[in-house]
Parts: structure tokens; C-alpha cells; sequence
């Protein structure tokens, strides 16, 4: 199987080691806790695993099995299949952090182009090679914020159109550094970017908007950046980047950090993870930049190469005084974004952007017909709405759900205000005919 | 053979992926709101397949040879983990689901938690962090919220022997702690004196890696643990180096309080380049109500003919999210399979295999090359590359010569105590012959060194570029 | 999309050419018929696409969905993922022929490893790259023994206990060949070896049976081999690869040509295709081989390489003299067996030949015990046995499939003498669980 | 570097894919029938996976570069027909499964037919041929039946030009026919006198490949067809070359009886280093009863709400069988997933760019390669790889030294009619940049041959051996 070890073999090796038996290696560990029985189930075979695995599999419902109008954060693409093509590369999924540069261009260059491609995607000047997801990024962001300040800013307003978790994730990250704050968490729900200003003040490092917001809206962010930078304080834009097929970047707006979820990207659902977070920025930050870094320079005979760059920032040399702990990131998944850029193209890009843009102002509008619904958000949105039930949004769904629909997020479970409200998701996955089918099951369900 | 970037391969005008057409009326787009160039590359399907397939061809991987990077346990990644992740029920599922539609997989990270509290010893654990290093976040702000939650407010400092991974003082000073090494005794184990000096009131807890980084098991691991306990503090386990201890010894039995996993490398998920990976941590009773949120639970128990409801929890004194969503799922189901293809005697034999190797190699390396800490090692072990009488040569120089017999190089210049440090650690996926092929390489290597130093010093000589800096 | 033509591009090479359009370069075709419409669907995006065709793919059930007790001459094998995981790579399926050996030695060598495992596997010296499948494998046999006497000896024996769908391939293919003849057809469906030998005389150039048969008999082939040989004619097996992990080769036996369905090694039961016929034979008749052979050489270096060799066989250069008319043969498929074989080793491949081995004696004793199910056939067999049942096979196979299983082959479609019974396969998938179910489900049938 | 074989990779007592365990009583195995050694490879999954990346390590490929193999349509195939094929529905489907439980295959199958039918002109449709050989196989057998059938039994004869595939002769002798060559005019048409010497009374059929291997579509095509057929045979179309016709010309239009498709060439399907590939033929009416079974049809005609019911069908005077079960489905599928993605615009787009490519490519290279046939040309072409000036230098050598500069050789030595001849398809997913640069290397290579010979006759230098005969 995984361990080739023939008895002949490990005799062998024990006998070049000079000790009789494999148990003889671990006499350092104390006697009374050495070679625990452990109480796992025995053993299967590959075909068994298999097998148990697709039990497992087939027990869910998942966006294959039903029409998907769940966003929130988590958007039902298409993958072309040359994404998986390449992701499928051994020689790139059993590869790990380049570091040795010149038996690993191939992740090297890949990861040069994401950073490119991002930087390009956010109207930015670079990008690392990723984060976690989209919420560590804008906890990033409020780290290197508060470094880049010194600790002397401590406030950090955020817009409470931030994904609630990632809110809940920034405030996890910075609650450990002395005198962080986390403002604009009380905001209604609905605030737009100019309710932020007044929060805005010299003990700002930074303001965290969503750009389209949690709520699908797309504001322009220009007086805030000006706001902003009036203070001397950081713009973020957290981003989604289907909508920068379309729409203006928060660089064009004066943004200073950009950050985002790449899962939309190319990157398969899969229930909340692997995911990317994807962080770009102004080239005087690159220093204040977490994470991996991959630059362009040229080898002794003047051949182009990739090496890993300012790794200085990095704990590896900085310890306890580096700008993040991140080490492993989300590489494959960088890839896979790079691929589906590539593959999509400026013209594939543009098109999926516009498919989810018209697709859902479609979806809105009928649904605004229907008696007892409302959408109550003027447009323009992107990916997602908001539409007011006459019925709880548990009780919908599961209507929805039995006739094979996956629902809109609850938005009572983040924003208690907004109790009785869904945020319904639309992409090029929802055809006219889903958005047509599912007006149909929604009216049925008000009746 | 230079690969043009994808912008250099861009053509203007070429089309990749075809989409539908609009089949709703349009809506006007937001004034001002829209973008006026969009400067992504413009490829033909296969421009993109050609383009990263050369690219990976550049690329060393486990799936091409022997690659004993220390610390990172590049064990094979078997095939069939690639295919459970990607079974269409995981792969479609969306975060937000409804439980009573995703019970398959809650059950699978329900299992998992279980699964790796029994390897552990631990009591609670979460699956949320994304990599060991965010686990190390994880923990060390469970400690700090335990101390809180117990009033206990002085603590500012976090002891971290000199032979730590990077992550675990960054970690730390995340999470707003004074950071103070410790030395290694003269055997490699943390010095009992030094650690008894600072140990005091003031100390939060200890972040010790055991085996430690030279791949060693500490010789006085209960007693250390006692003493920062004493002092009040509690013991973080760094749990990269789990490969040596699965069937061997638990954890928590120890008394560390507090670990990470990493599933990427411990459970065999791939390293992709750079991740994903995957940093559970699990937790001794005193600290369960501190964990992340969300915890795997059933919510509803199962009788013999209904199985019983998973859901989410939220542990009462959390730390809060450290992540959207659910965690690396698709990381944890190729654990989670791998898990249920060894049972506890595969374990066992993993880790057994694993520490056989190491000390197989180092027994044939160690005549040639220095091995500071000459005793029994576990999974992996760290020599120094250089040698007086060959004036000029450096550990880089042996990695980079490494390359030209096609094998990836150990880990250099890690960890931080070991001059010229190359740090060794075969997996137990290796087999005889290719640890034999690799240490006669190695002693060749050692004897280019004082017989024609340029060839290591200008290795490596058949990649695609030369050194690069 | 596909065609990278940007319109800059197209006009410009249409400038190079020195034609006005592209329409201009098909002036040989004649008017009328130039440029016809097609009457097609529309085209469709690779989402649609996707849709539509996984659309078609959830119209079947499978033996994914069902407990698979059919067998008949295609089996339901765990295939290990690392079998898929070789044969996505473009290197090996994006690539042709191997006519250029120094930038092909991976797929020759792949098939060099094929053809010694094949030829280790069935206990002969040589095999070819592959036939399209083991019914055609067994029509060259017919086509290489009819050469073999230059058309002197028109008689080819064929047991009943072939395949019947190889036997009518054997039929179709050697109808053109002036004097050919197959005998044997008419004999009982349950004939033996022994029965056949009746039928050889100095006009035979070949005998071919099945082995294991149709049924899944296991006979002793060694007095038919003396048989064939005192008549100086040729003996053909075709053989099960499966059930050569345990049995007896028919290259011992004495086997002139060993041919035989490949698809049980790592092959996915696909409909029915592709497949991979494997053919396997003596050194002397090298010469007389269809098809593809890989050898070994050295190059000036003394470097080992692969080549195509014996070239002189083939269509290319023999023409209408040729010993086959084979080009495209089912190189992937021969890339998958060697990879399963590999993979399995010897280990693995007994163990999984145990498995069925076993597991259908265990079933066959069980179903025997049924009430009006009879197994009247006496073992050894392997991978199938016959039943009889007390239904018509349609209507009890239909009673199966309302529980979830797809039952056995009906003979009596192939063998009308056979009508009433049942072929039932059973492999490493068929759990002890899988055959109590099975035989629960055929009592409860009958009742 | 060389890479050891399984075999001598492999190491007694090393295991590889486990199995469960015996879930039931052992049966006796049959005496004396059991092998005494099962000489199989015993090696790990990691020993298996690093040798077959190794091995494919060393192919060329379209995935990795241009691919011009004259005569076999190497055009790039699209990711989404691998997916398409791998559906689960159609995986695992066993091919005697009840028509009722594979209606998806069937429907798929069905339609196919249809397009196929549509696409080429004809009336019956057979998906069962494995490959373009036993496509004409089964179009020479069904021409056979077809005069039987009338009792025409005089005719033994089937025509073929000499610049056809060797595949032509060779199933034409398979068939029981003798073979007539016949000659090609200087403008790479069939030779119109020669052919009309040779039709009489015992000509069976004559096997035309329009267009013709060089790349030529034959200028008197409808006459040559008429000539034929004046004298009671029948034409068969190699459909090898299908790719130049799509939406261009449909082969029954022009008189052709029967003719067979490549789906591995024309529709993308994968070439899988030497296949699989899948052979269909069409049949104009008078044929349609002799197709070999079975045929895909609707034997329950379905309403708007019902779908029809697909089942099996066996032509009345039915050659036969050719193959077991239902022909190459997995290749089926692919095709099917290519068309639906063209679109009958798409497909002459796909002839339109392949015949653009090919002319492009002719008009760079025939001031500096000698072209034999020097006019408008179709998907393809041939020039002769030799000059008077540069003796010593053959079509092979030029052959090996483009390897040189990363690209795969035109076919050599085929069409048989020209001189060291290199045959060059560069297929419609090629690029003018690609195109350009390989233009640009022939010339150089033209120039090499000239100046410095040896680096042609050494060739290639790069790959992983030299060059071996
Ligand atoms: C000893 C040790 N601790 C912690 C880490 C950090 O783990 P990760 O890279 O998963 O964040 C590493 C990673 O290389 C390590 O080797
Ligand atoms: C012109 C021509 N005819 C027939 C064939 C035979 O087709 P296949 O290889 O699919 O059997 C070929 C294959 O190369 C060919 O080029």
C-alpha cells in the first residue's frame, strides 16, 4: 500500500541501525505512555473506503441535486473543466512551497501570474500569493493596518455590509493586540459608506467596506476613500471578483488594501473550503504585506526565473516580530483561480460578470411582482438581493427546498433587524427557466 | 526552455470560455460604476492547457521523486484521497446549507473530530483552522483566553525554545504575548535550568514542539511540562511533527494541554504547492469552552434505525471564528480517508516506518556528514553540511547539487540552532532502495565537496534556470 | 474557444495565402454542393453542455446505484485511483502512435510493460500493443491461423463455450477468407474440451475456447491441446485475466494464441467500450501477429530505448499483403491494465481473484438452497455460474431490479436451449452482504 | 535518464492495492489447475505513480505542443469531453444492462447517429466500428453483402488509388477482394483514363480518400464517382479526412455509398497513444440493410411527455457483428459533447480554420520545401523533405531535428507517391503564432540542411535518447 517495507528490508535496516527491533526507537518516550492502544475502527481497503466515502457523499444534497440561490459569501459557478485538468497535476498538488527555486518555476511563475492577474482584477499595483480565505484576508488587512501605524491608531471601523464572519474574524485577529477596536459594529445594517465618515477619526488605521457589500449593493466608494484618506487612515475594499468583470475597481476608487474570497474563481464549493483569500495592494505596503511574496529576476545567463521575494517579512527570519504567522496558504487554489482567469479570459469574464448581473436583476424584479414578496433594495446589486417574505425565511426555504430548490440566506441569523428577509443569490448557473420555476414555487409558497 | 507569462501568450481579440447567451432583459448598469478596461489575458483553451503544463513540468513533486524536506513530512499522497474529496455530494455542497441537507458531511467532521481525539488524547477539538500556523493562533489565544477567563491577567510571555518553527513566536506576538526563548541542553532537549529561570507568574505557557525540530523526542518531556505547569502556565503542542507519535504516544497523555495537527502533513493530504492545508486543534477538558466556533455535535441522538442529527455548536467562552465558514472540508476528507485506510495498526506502523527510516538514514549519512545530536532520532534528523577541510562549501551548495542527481533537497538552514542545518526527514511512503540511492548520493556529493567543489558550488546544472537568489 | 483566430489574424493569413476569403479556398468543391446547411442544434457553452450531456448520464441507473450480479463478458472490478490518475494525463492520452520513438518512450515503454505483463500474465512469450477488444482479439486468432496454413486448412472449431458475441465477431470477420468454415456451432451449449476434439482433422487450423467458458466452467485444456496439436493445428484460449491470478495459464496448457478481454483490469464498463482486446502467442509466430509490437533496443549511447519494431507486418508497408488491417488500436486501455496490474501486483491480483473465486461459490451454494433455484452446473467456476430459475430470467431479473440489483445474463437469449437460466457474476464487489441480499430478494421472487 | 521497468522495480514481498478481507467459507480450489507463480511486479502505489509520471514525462503531446501528424487530425482536445466521458451514469454502465435502465446511452447513442447522419449526407448510421480500419472493414463488407445480395457475384475487384492509406489495401484483402491500384494525375487527382481502364463487370467498389492524402480535393470527384458506379461498383469514402468537409461538403451529396468517420480525428476525441478510437460508418439507402448490428433506434415512438424508448436493432441482411456490445461508447461521448459544443456553425468554422491553417502553413513553406502539388489545398499538405543541393539530407532527418526545437514531425514517408514526403495537418486549434514559429524553424532547419547538415543527421540532441531505428 502507502508503506513499501518488506520484512526482509526492515531487518535489514534495523540491522544497519543497530538495534533489534523497530520498538527499540522509542525508548525516549516514557515507558507508561508509549504504544497506546488506540480505539479507532480497523482498517479498510481502498475499495472500502471508497465506499464509505460515497456514503457519506451521496447523505448530502448539494448544489448538484438542487437549483442553488445561495450566495452569501459562496457562489455557485461554473468550472470549466480545464481548471480540475490542471489542478490535477501531480506535479503541482504534491509540490509544496517553493523553496527551492529551480525545481519549482513551474509554482513559481504560477504564482507570479496570480499575482498579476489579481493586481490586474483589483485595479492594484501587487498581490501575495494568498490567504486563507476572504475573511483572514481582511483580518489581515487589519493587522498590517495596525502594524503600519505602529499600534498608535487602535480603531478599525467596519461597515456592517462586511460578511458577518468576517467581521467576527477580524475581531478575533486584532482582539489580542493592545488597544484594538472595532468600530461600526452597532451601524444598522443597511448603513451605506457615507455613514461610516462620521466614525472616521486620527485614531483610524483603517475602514473595512465590501465592495458589492454583503447585501449585493454596488456604492460608490469615492467620498469614503476621500474620507478616508483626509485622516490618514487605510482604505480595505473587501471584493468580490465576478463583479470586476463589470464593475469599477476599488483601486479606481483609492483603495489601499483590496482583499476578497477567490472561491468564485474556479474553486469547487466544497461545503466552505479550500478556499483563496485573495490581498493586493499599493507597492509601499510590500513590505507591511503578510504572507508569500513571488518576484521576477533573471538567473546567471540572463534566463528569466521566479524566487520567492522579501522574505524577510516572514517569520522564518522575523519571528516574533513578522507581520503574520501565515506559512502554509492556499496555493493549489491560487492555481486554480489563475487557470479559470486564464481559461475565462477578458471576454469570458466580462460575459459571466454580465450573466449574473442581469440574471439577478431579472430574478429581483419578478420576484417584486409576486404578492407578499418584496425586494425593498434599489438596484444596482450584484450576485445577490434582498427580498422581504410574508413568511418566516426558515419556513420558505424549507418549501423551497421540497421542490428542489436551495433558498437564500437567512439574513435574521446575522442581522436580527432584518429578521423575515432573504438574500437571494444568482449566477450564470440560475437560466431564465430556474429564475421562472423558482418565482413559480415562491408564489405557491405564500399562498 | 523560458515559458512566456500568460499575458505574453495573450492574443487581442482570442476567446476562451464560451458562456450562454443573455436570455433576460438587460438592466442598465450603474453609472459610473462600471469598469472601462479589463486587463485579463486573452487565451485560446489551448494556449492554457499547453501554457500550464509546461510550467508544471518544472516542477519537482513527491509524485517524481524523493523530496525529505524536513518539518514538512512529504509523505505520498495516494490517489484515492483526490477522488473522495472530489465526490460530487462534498464537492457541489454549499456552506450555507441547511444541516438536515449536509448530514453527510457533518457526520465525516463529526468523525474526524473523534478520530483525531483518540490519536491525540485530547478531549475537545476544532477543525476550523486553515494550517498549522493558524492552529498555533488558535491555541496560544485559548490560552490567553483561559487565563482571562480565570482573571489571571499577568501572563504576558509565551517561552519558546530556541529550535522553534518561525510560526510559533509570530503566533504568539498575534496574539499580543512577549515572546522568550529557552536554549536546548547539549542532548537537544529544552534546558530544564533555563526553562525553571524564566518559568514564573508572568508566563502564559510554553510552545514546545515534540519531537522538537532536531527530531528528537524531549528525554525530560513530563518534567517540562510540569514545571511551566507549576508556574501556572500551560503547554502548547506543536503537532507538525505528529508523523512520529501516531500509535506511540499521546499528546495529551504528556499533559500538553493544547495542539495542532497538520492534516497536510500527518494525514497525507497534498502540500498543492503551497496548500491548502488543514490545522485542527485539539484541547485537554480545562479548555474545551474556549475552541472556535463551530464545533461538530450531535445535536439530535440516533437510535439504531435513524442515525443521529450533526450540527453546530458554539463552545460557551469562544474565541470566536478564526475563518468563514467550515474549515478546509475537502482537506478533511482526504484525512479522513486515509485515516480509515490504516486503522490504528496502520497508524502505528506509519509512524513506526517514518522514525525506521529516519534512523536508517542518519545512520548511514552520519559518518560522513556532522550530526550534532548523535542519539536515536524519530522521524526525522538534521546534520550540518559543511566541512573544515572543504574551505567555501555550504549546506546551500549540497541542496542545490542534490538536484542535479533529481532529488528535492532536505530543509535548509532550519532549524536556526544547527549550523549549515540540513534537516532530514524520509517519510515512511520511502523505500529502502530509495533512501539507499539517496544516502550514496549524498556521500558522493560529500566527496565533490573536497574533491571539485565548483560542481556544487555552480549546481544545480540541468534545471530549467540556473541558482537564482 | 477551440479556434484561437482572432479576425486581425484570420485576414492577415488570408493576405499571406493570397485569397480574398476563406470561402475562396474551396473552389474545388463542386458548386452544388458547396457549403450545405446543417440542420443541427445549435451550439451549445461548455456549461450546457455539461448539463445537457450529465442530463443523458442520470438517465441510466448503473452499477453504481444497483448491486451488480452481471457479468457475461464485462465486469463489475474496483478500479484503485491511481489507474485514472495515470490515464489523465495529457502526456499519455493527448499523444498518437509512437512513431517518432524518441519523443514517445513513455508510451512505448508503457506498452513494452504492457506486453510482458500480458504475456506473463497468460504464461506466453510475446503479445502485441492491443486489439479494440476481446472479441475482435479472438476473430485475428481466426485471421493469423488461416494465414498461418497460407488458407490450406478452412476449419476453425469453435467451443460453444465461447462467447457468443466473439464467436459471431470470428463468423463476420472470416466470412471474406475463400474456404473458411467455422465448425462447432451446433454442438450443445454446455459442451466440453473433449467434445470438440470429434471435430479436428487435417483441415483445422484452429480451435478456440473460452477459459474460463462463457459459464464460467474452469475445464483441464491439456488433452484438448494434445488434441489440436497431433492434427498439427493451432489452439486459441480465450481467457479471463481476473481468474489467470489463480489459475492454471493456458500458455501451460499448451495455448498457441491466448487472446481475451481486457476490461476487467482497471477498465471502466463504459457501455461496453472501449475496451482492450489482449492477444498473446509463441515467438515463432512473431511474424504472423496483428497489430503494434513494442521492442526493446539501445541507442548509440548504449542509452536503452523502445521502439516500434517489426513494421514490415503492417498495412503501411505490406498494403493489401498485410497480416491485419489494425492501426488505432486501444493503446489507453493497454496503458490501464498495466497500470492496475502494477498497482495490484501480485499480491493484489490473487487476492482479488480469491475473492471472487470464493465469493461466488459462496453464492452459487446459497442460491442453490432457494427454493426452485437450482445451480445445477458443478464448480469449479469462476467469476459466473449458471442458474436455473424458476421464472422466465426477465421476469425474476425485473424483480430484481425493483430491489436494487441488476440480476444475471439470460442464456436463453444467446442459448435458446438455455432458456429458464441465469448467468450470475459476482466479483470483489459483492460483499457477503450484497449475495444474502441477492438471495433474499430471488426467494422472495419466486414466491 | 533511463527509467527501470516495473519489473525491475519491483521488490519481493512489496504490496500494493489491498482488498478486504474473505467475507466467506473458502472453496477448494480446482486441483491441479491453479498456477504455481503469478509473475507480476510487487511494488508500492508511490513505486507506481512516480514510474508512469516518469514514463509520461517522456512524450510529446498536444497538451504540451503542435502535433502536425499528417493524415491524423491532432487537434486540441477539449477538457470537457474527458469530464463528459467520466460521468458516473455512463462509467459504470454494464453493456447488457436492460434497455429500460440505459435509456441515457441509448438517447445519446441515438442522436449521434442523427448528427452523424446530418453532418455527412447519409442515411444509416453504425456506431459499432472500433476504429477508421474496422470502419472500412465494415464498409468493404458491406459493399461485399450488397452484391451478394443481387447475386452479383463476379465482382473481386476493388479499386484503390496509390496515394492511399495502407489501411485501404488491407481491408480490402480481409474482405476477399483483390486490390487495383490506380495512379494519381499530375494535378493529385485520380487518374481519370486509368481508372476507366481498370472499371469493369468484376469491380466490386473503389475506396476513394476525398480529400485525398495529399491534401487534395479531387477536381473530377463527381465524374470518378460516376464512373464507377457506371460500371456497378460502389464507392467507399475514407473518412479520415472528414475534417477539411465539415459544413463544407457532405460526402453522400457527391455520390459516395458508404464512408466512415473518425471521431478520434474529426470530433476531437483523444488519440491515447495509438487509441482508442471509433470508426462509425454511413451508408447511403441502398446499404442501409447490411449495416452490422446493432443499430440505435426508437422502438417506442414518444409524445411530448414521454420520451421515446431507445432499444436495439438488427438491418435485415446484416453483415454481423464486428465487436462485442455497443461499439467505443466512452469515444461516443466525447464526439457527441464536441458537436453539441459547435453547432452547425461551429463545425464549418472547425473545416473553414483547418483548411485556412493548411494553406497558411503551404504558402510559408513552398518557396524553400519543394511541393509536389502545388495548388490550393484542403486541410493538409506534403512536401518533399529533400534538395538537390543538400545531398545526404532526407524527410527523417528533418523529421528528428524539429524535435530539436519542441515540436512533434509531420508524417513521414506517406502519401507513398511523393518523395520523402512531409505530410503536415496543422488542424483549425492551432494558432497563426504557432504556425508562424514553425514556419520560421522548417526554414531554418532548410537552411541547416544546407550549412550544417550534421546537425540534422545527429538529431535529435535533446530527447531522451538519440535516435533509434
Ligand atoms: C514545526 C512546524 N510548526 C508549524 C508549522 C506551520 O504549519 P503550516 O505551514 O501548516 O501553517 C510548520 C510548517 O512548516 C512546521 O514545520
Ligand atoms: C487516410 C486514413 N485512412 C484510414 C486510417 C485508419 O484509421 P484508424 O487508425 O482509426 O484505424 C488512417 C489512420 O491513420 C488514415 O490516415
Amino acid at each position: 500500500m502507502f508503506i513499501p517495507h518488506t520484512e526482509e528490508e526492515r531487518a535489514a535496516m534495523l540491522r544497519t541501525i543497530g538495534v533489534p527491533t523497530i520498538e527499540d526507537l522509542f525508548k525516549d518516550v516514557p515507558a507508561k505512555y508509549r504504544f497506546p492502544k488506540l480505539n479507532l475502527p480497523p482498517k479498510l481497503s481502498e475499495m472500502e473506503a471508497m465506499a464509505q466515502v460515497q456514503e457519506y457523499a451521496s447523505a448530502n444534497e448539494s448544489t448538484q441535486d438542487m437549483a442553488c440561490f445561495l450566495g452569501a459569501g459562496a457562489y455557485h459557478h461554473y468550472i470549466p473543466a480545464v481548471v480540475d485538468s490542471i489542478l490535477r497535476r501531480g506535479e503541482f498538488y504534491t509540490a509544496y512551497t517553493p523553496y527551492q527555486p529551480e525545481i519549482s518555476q513551474g509554482t513559481l511563475q504560477a504564482i507570479f501570474e496570480y499575482q498579476t492577474l489579481i493586481a490586474n482584477l483589483t485595479g492594484m499595483e501587487i498581490s501575495n500569493a494568498s490567504h486563507y480565505d476572504g475573511a483572514t484576508a481582511v483580518a489581515e488587512a487589519g493587522v498590517m493596518a495596525y502594524h503600519n501605524f505602529r499600534g498608535k491608531r487602535g480603531n478599525i471601523v467596519v461597515s456592517p455590509g462586511v460578511h458577518p464572519q468576517y467581521r467576527q474574524v477580524l475581531c478575533t485577529y486584532l482582539c489580542g493586540y493592545h488597544n484594538a477596536c472595532i468600530k461600526g459594529q452597532d451601524l444598522p445594517a443597511l448603513s451605506t459608506p457615507s455613514d461610516l465618515i462620521p466614525l472616521i477619526d486620527a485614531d483610524t488605521s483603517l475602514v473595512v467596506v465590501q465592495y458589492p457589500d454583503f447585501f449585493g449593493r454596488i456604492f460608490d466608494l469615492t467620498e469614503l476613500a476621500n474620507a478616508v484618506h483626509a485622516q490618514g487612515a487605510l482604505l480595505a475594499v473587501s471584493t468580490n471578483p465576478i463583479a470586476l468583470g463589470l464593475l469599477k475597481t476599488p483601486g479606481e476608487f483609492g483603495a489601499d488594501i483590496v482583499t476578497g474570497e477567490g472561491q468564485p474563481l474556479g474553486i469547487p464549493l466544497s461545503y466552505g473550503g479550500p478556499y483563496l483569500g485573495f490581498f493586493s495592494t499599493r507597492k509601499q505596503f510590500a513590505h507591511k504585506l503578510a504572507g508569500r511574496l513571488v518576484g521576477e529576476t533573471v538567473d546567471k545567463n540572463g534566463e528569466r526565473g521566479y524566487v520567492l521575494t522579501l522574505t524577510a517579512r516572514e517569520q522564518h527570519i522575523k519571528r516574533d516580530r513578522a507581520s503574520s504567522n501565515i506559512c502554509t496558504n492556499q496555493g493549489l487554489l491560487a492555481l486554480a483561480a489563475s487557470v479559470y482567469l486564464s481559461a475565462l479570459g477578458k471576454q469570458g469574464l466580462h460575459q459571466v460578470a454580465e450573466l449574473c448581473y442581469h440574471r439577478a436583476h431579472y430574478a429581483a424584479e419578478k420576484i417584486n411582482k409576486i404578492k407578499g414578496f418584496s425586494v425593498t433594495q434599489p438596484a444596482p446589486f450584484f450576485h445577490e438581493f434582498m427580498v422581504k417574505y410574508p413568511q418566516p425565511v426558515e419556513e420558505i426555504n424549507g418549501h423551497l427546498l421540497d421542490h428542489g430548490i436551495l433558498g437564500g440566506f437567512d439574513l435574521g441569523t446575522a442581522y436580527p433587524e432584518l429578521a423575515g428577509h432573504a438574500l437571494l443569490a444568482v449566477t450564470e448557473m440560475n437560466s431564465k427557466d430556474d429564475i421562472d420555476y423558482l418565482c413559480e414555487v415562491l408564489e405557491e409558497a405564500a399562498e | 526552455m523560458n515559458e512566456p507569462t500568460i499575458y505574453e501568450l495573450s492574443s487581442p481579440g482570442r476567446s476562451g470560455v464560451h458562456y450562454p447567451d443573455l436570455d433576460v432583459p438587460k438592466t442598465a448598469l450603474p453609472v459610473g460604476l462600471t469598469r472601462n478596461i479589463l486587463p485579463m489575458p486573452e487565451l485560446s483553451e489551448v494556449d492554457v492547457t499547453r501554457h500550464f503544463i509546461h510550467l508544471s513540468q518544472k516542477n519537482y513533486s513527491i509524485d517524481k521523486g524523493f523530496y525529505p524536506l524536513g518539518s514538512c513530512t512529504m509523505k505520498y499522497n495516494p490517489k484515492v484521497n483526490e477522488e473522495a474529496a472530489r465526490q460530487p455530494g462534498f464537492l457541489h455542497a454549499h456552506p450555507y446549507q441547511p444541516v438536515e441537507t449536509i448530514q453527510g458531511s457533518l457526520a465525516l467532521m463529526y468523525q474526524l473530530q473523534e478520530w483525531l481525539k483518540e490519536i491525540s488524547g485530547f478531549v475537545g477539538i476544532t477543525l476550523q483552522p486553515s494550517a498549522g500556523a493558524q492552529g498555533e493562533f488558535v491555541g496560544v489565544m485559548v490560552i490567553r483566553a483561559y487565563h482571562q477567563s480565570r482573571g489571571d491577567t499577568n501572563r504576558t510571555k509565551i517561552i519558546i525554545p530556541d529550535s522553534a518553527h518561525g510560526t510559533n513566536p509570530a503566533s504568539s506576538a498575534m496574539s499580543g504575548y512577549e515572546v522568550i526563548p529557552v536554549p536546548t541542553d547539549a542532548l537537544g532537549n529544552v534546558d530544564l535550568e533555563a526553562l525553571q529561570t524564566v518559568c514564573d507568574s508572568t508566563v502564559a505557557g510554553l510552545m514546545l514542539t515534540n519531537p522538537n525540530t532536531l527530531g528528537l523526542f524531549d528525554q525530560n518531556v513530563v518534567k517540562v511540562i510540569e514545571i511551566v505547569h507549576k508556574a501556572g502556565g500551560l503547554v502548547y503542542g506543536d503537532g507538525a511533527n505528529l508523523n512520529a507519535l501516531l500509535g506511540i504516544c499521546r499528546p495529551a497523555d504528556l499533559g500538553i494541554d493544547v495542539m495542532h495537527f497538520n492534516l497536510h502533513k500527518t494525514f497525507s493530504t497534498p502540500h498543492g504547492g503551497g496548500g491548502p492545508g488543514s490545522g485542527p486543534v485539539g484541547v485537554a477538558k480545562h479548555l474545551v469552552e474556549f475552541l472556535p466556533e463551530p464545533v461538530i455535535t450531535i445535536v439530535e441522538e440516533g437510535t439504531d434505525e435513524i442515525p443521529p442529527l450533526y450540527g453546530f455548536h458554539k463552545p460557551a467562552q469562544s474565541i470566536g471564528r478564526v475563518k468563514a465558514f467550515n474549515g478546509q472540508f475537502g482537506i478533511m476528507v482526504r484525512a479522513f480517508t486515509y485515516i480509515s485506510m490504516h486503522g490504528p495498526d496502520g497508524l502505528r506502523s506509519v509512524s513506526e516506518y517514518a522514525v525506521l527510516n529516519a534512523n536508517y538514514l542518519m545512520t548511514l549519512l552520519k559518518k560522513t556528514y556532522k550530526l550534532p545530536y548523535d542519539r536515536i532520532c524519530m522521524h526525522e534528523f538534521v546534520l550540518e553540511g559543511h566541512w573544515s577541510d572543504a574551505p567555501g562549501v555550504i549546506a546551500l551548495d549540497i541542496a542545490k547539487r542534490l538536484m542535479d542527481y533529481d532529488f528535492h533537497p532536505p530543509t535548509n538552514y532550519f532549524p536556526l540552532i544547527v549550523p549549515e542545518a540540513l534537516m532530514i526527514e524520509p517519510t515512511e511512503t520511502e523505500s529502502k532502495q530509495t533512501l539507499d540511492h539517496f544516502a550514496e548520493v549524498m556521500l558522493k556529493i560529500a566527496e565533490e565537496a573536497h574533491s571539485s567543489p565548483a560542481l556544487l558550488k555552480e549546481a544545480p546544472h540541468n534545471t530549467p534556470v540556473t541558482r537564482l537568489d
